[in-house]
């Protein structure tokens, strides 16, 4: 295995404290349970928007913690979704007086932690509410199952309720509006290569130098196909055909266009694909209005790329637009 | 004739370290099929189980139990903290305020344990979860006090048929959990929840068995 | 080759169309020759500050072009610096009518290049200034050698040098700003893993899964010292010392620290190794003031990082802090 | 007696398409001690140069040469680029406006191409560059051309000598260009850019010995 790390079961906890340092004019670092919340926690009289999940998606959640986003994120160990302590530590945290959003993406481990959380915080007569997210075309939904995957769309969910939050929209309005982006939203991604959790110390999976698995999870779990490698344009739009026949995504829609990195894929292929993505949703007659391409929502070193469609209305692009101060990103301040 | 808040506080510090001790062969059932952290998440909740058990102090196994699920619950994570801390919290209230644990005590709070998991997680048997080990297991544990046994006799045919069910996964295609991601390829693996699930009840078995055998001598 | 493309030969023009695509409010992007400028350039009374070299470091350059950093960037194909052709299209693209600033790594093919460039833009009669930057204390620096290479302070150059442009100091101001910093910059990178170039289709040097590089570039050249792979805190230490004994940085020093991913490793990692560095620098009295963390100046999918110091003085500091809008830098605007 | 317009075009299109058949050795050897580019940066070039050879045109060998340095210079970037761009520059100067191109043309462009090379890379014999392969050429060719040789044989002897100069890089430390950066580890591998002068100057011999053994026949 081949990190930059010291003690596997230290990680997440040395990587707190340089995050912590890097960042101080944004955020408060706390251990024990960990923790990180804005600098200027809690903000009173507007609602707190919480998130959290298993390290090793960088910059998800952490990142994404500042005005006009989080309020809070919650570290779990890698790939671990974190406790209810933390979740509960968090709400305490940043709770301002007007209700706490819970965003959580579908993995059974982060619901029923999340869960617990929102039942001690409503114990203590806190007013907390939980979205979902739900956007990972791979997964099948179903009742008999733990139903699709959250992956990309997170953040965009996390950005425009936040927005919302940061302009003093109340609870309902937050959690309206986090539900219409989930309903919105579609995702997938695919993989060139694994990822090696530093407590495991081997990759999560093997492919061949010619093989690619398309419906990655950000979890370093096999995808559900497994096929030989493409080009960037067959890759790319098969990325885009799922995608966009799952909602569907049609003729005459506007969308946020979100090519996101894995984690190990330069910005240089990043890029090359998002321009192949741009060109099959034109061809289809969707127009991109707000795109975002980077290493947003990760799977440590995994090689890889995913697509996440947001379809736009006029509100949800100006949340979107509105300023964001965060360490990953950041506009309009 | 039955087992004492001692007993019962050896019989999971035992659990704990066995638990532990498979912390790789839990990793990697769970790479293979999940994420790769099962055997760590525990490792990390029946060590802080371990610490919480030394500071002593317990007015009955029911507390054992609810201080065993609290820490499992505060530091496991995943989908096996919640769902193993539920049951372990709803197995202490099962046994209630009973000083003594005796066999029909030990369904009683195997059964919560399961209805538990089950309200939490709702896995049916049949999806590969640790339901597949415990539902077995509780069918076991009755036949066995219905049939007379004591502690170590109902733990030990718990045990046995938490590691038929976990085997039984093998064939399973997931439908709860990380595994159903990937769908039929999910099959021809041990579900790593199952798998902890057996051990844990073999490793209560044992201890049953050897505390029992023991204070039987004097 | 996993990789994320088409046919190698056309990658950069590829990605560049990606780019145009995801930065269209930001940047303009021209093809033969292949140029990144700035969306409202030229900007009439400014220094214009342009940069390139070989693509494969991306953000670096064409994601530093916009307001307060730099006017226009010449990506050349990967790890190939680009042709006076480009670089004159681009100086004459930008040029605002108070001269021009062409930062330069220090790499023969760049100066070359760059050489010839600007004695075809002085020959039209736009004065044109180089600084180069050659800040990477892995390479002697020697009358009878190529010299030190330029590498992660780069990206210190172009912001600060940007900054003075942009608020309007004149040619000469924006030349010393920019020699400033590179007399007060150190860098050095390792890597645990090598990258593989596009139209080479093999990595650049192989490493054993126990060893890693200390001293590399960010072309995939080898470095200079093959070693053991170590824990963090041992790699990290051994970046610091060599960092810190060249200028040297000395107690009471007040520095900007940048901790940077040559492309492939996981934030998690880059947040641990940069908390490392903050203990070590703060053991050795030297006070970092300010700090970035994230994949700035990569090599591809490289795993591995680098550390550059840069001495401050409250005129840098200043500057560093001045408002920055481009792809992958953006605060105060 | 000396090459003419046609006989040059002819040389510089052979040496060109020969640049590009070595395309993967050029690749392979600057990846051990470069950064893996100068075949790929050669065959863009040269390529273009046998775009624009193609529409003729020329009135004379040192336009061909100026048109071949521009298109280098304008294609091929990293150090090759300007490299053999103001080498092709200044042969075409050397060349001046002769009609023929005899021996002691051919030796007064060589050597100018390699002051040319020295002006702008300021690397010295024995730095492992293409001046290693480029000196003794130039040498040689003055030897042959002063015992009286015709172009093919100066072209020979520097293409010979040449390959001598780039195989004696192998057992150099670089101190310029990429290689440099390896240090002591530059050793035990042959320089790219020796390498490709030895390739482009065989071509050129090659086409200068089937051009005037042709031209000798009508
Ligand atoms: N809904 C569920 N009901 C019962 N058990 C479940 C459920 N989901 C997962 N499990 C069990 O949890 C195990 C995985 O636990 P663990 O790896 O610690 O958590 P995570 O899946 O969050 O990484 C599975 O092997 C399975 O036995
Ligand atoms: N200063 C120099 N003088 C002469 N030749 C040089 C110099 N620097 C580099 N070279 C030659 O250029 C070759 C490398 O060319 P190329 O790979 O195309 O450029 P780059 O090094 O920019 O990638 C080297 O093998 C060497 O022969
Ligand atoms: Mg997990
Ligand atoms: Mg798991
Ligand atoms: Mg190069
Ligand atoms: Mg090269």
């Amino acid at each position: 295995m081949k990190k930059i790390i010291n003690d596997p079961a230290a990680v997440v906890a040395e990587a707190l404290r340089g995050m912590a340092a890097a960042h101080q004019d944004l955020l408060t670092v706390r251990t024990d349970p960990a923790l990180v919340t804005r600098a200027d926690a809690p903000v009173a009289g507007r609602v707190a928007l919480v998130s959290g999940g298993g390290s090793g998606h960088e910059p998800l959640h952490g990142g994404f913690v500042g005005p006009g986003m989080l309020h809070a994120a919650c570290p779990g160990p890698v790939f671990t979704s974190p406790t209810p302590d933390q979740v509960q530590a968090a709400i305490e945290a940043v709770h301002g007086g007007a209700g706490v959003l819970l965003v959580v993406k579908n993995y059974t481990g982060d619901v029923l932690n999340f869960e617990t959380a929102a039942e001690l915080a409503a114990a203590e007569g806190i007013e907390v509410r939980t979205v979902l997210v739900d956007d990972d075309v791979a997964v099948k939904d179903s009742l008999y199952t733990a139903g699709r995957r959250g992956v990309g769309g997170t953040l965009l969910v996390e950005k425009i309720a936040g927005a919302a939050a940061e302009r003093g929209a109340d609870l309902d309005t937050c959690e309206e509006l986090a539900r219409r982006v989930v309903a919105n939203t579609r995702s997938l991604g695919m993989a060139l290569t694994a990822c090696t959790v530093p407590h495991v110390g081997e990759p999560s999976f093997t492919l061949a130098e010619d093989e690619m698995e398309i419906g990655i999870g950000i979890h370093g779990e096999p995808g559900r196909q497994r096929l030989p490698l493409e080009p960037a344009d067959g890759i790319v739009r098969r990325l885009v055909d799922a995608v966009t026949e799952d909602l569907p995504f049609a003729e005459g829609d506007r969308v946020l266009l979100l090519t996101n990195s894995m984690g190990g894929t330069p910005l240089l292929e990043l890029y090359l694909a998002h321009g192949v993505a741009e060109g099959l949703l034109a061809e289809r007659g969707v127009t991109v209005e707000r795109r975002l391409v980077g290493p947003y929502v990760t799977s440590l070193e995994m090689q890889g790329m995913s697509l996440t469609l947001l379809r736009l209305d006029d509100e949800l692009i100006d949340l979107w637009d509105a300023p964001v101060r965060t360490a990953a990103l950041r506009w309009g301040c | 004739m039955g087992c004492s808040v001692e007993d019962v506080t050896a019989a999971v510090r035992e659990a704990a370290k066995v638990v532990c001790a498979h912390r790789d062969e839990l990793v990697e059932l769970d790479r293979e099929i999940g994420d790769g952290d099962h055997g760590e998440n525990l490792q990390r909740g029946f060590t802080a189980v371990l610490a919480k058990l030394d500071g002593g102090g317990f007015d009955g196994p029911a507390s054992v139990l609810k201080v065993t699920a609290t820490t499992l619950i505060s530091t496991v994570g995943g989908a096996a903290g919640p769902l193993y801390g539920t049951a372990f919290l709803r197995a202490s209230t099962a046994v209630g305020d009973v000083s003594e644990v005796d066999g029909r005590v030990v369904v009683s709070a195997l059964r919560a344990a399961l209805e538990g998991v089950v309200a939490r997680g709702k896995a049916a048997p049949g999806d590969k979860t640790m339901v597949d080990a415990l539902t077995p297991a509780v069918d076991a544990a009755q036949s066995t006090v219905d049939a007379g046994g004591a502690v170590p006799e109902v733990l030990r045919a718990a045990a046995d048929a938490a590691d038929a069910g976990a085997e039984a996964t093998i064939a399973l295609v997931a439908r709860k959990g990380r595994a159903s991601y990937l769908g039929e390829r999910s099959a021809g693996h041990l579900d790593p929840g199952a798998r902890s699930t057996a051990v844990l009840l073999r490793a209560l078995a044992d201890a049953a068995g050897s505390a029992t055998s023991e204070s039987g001598r004097h």
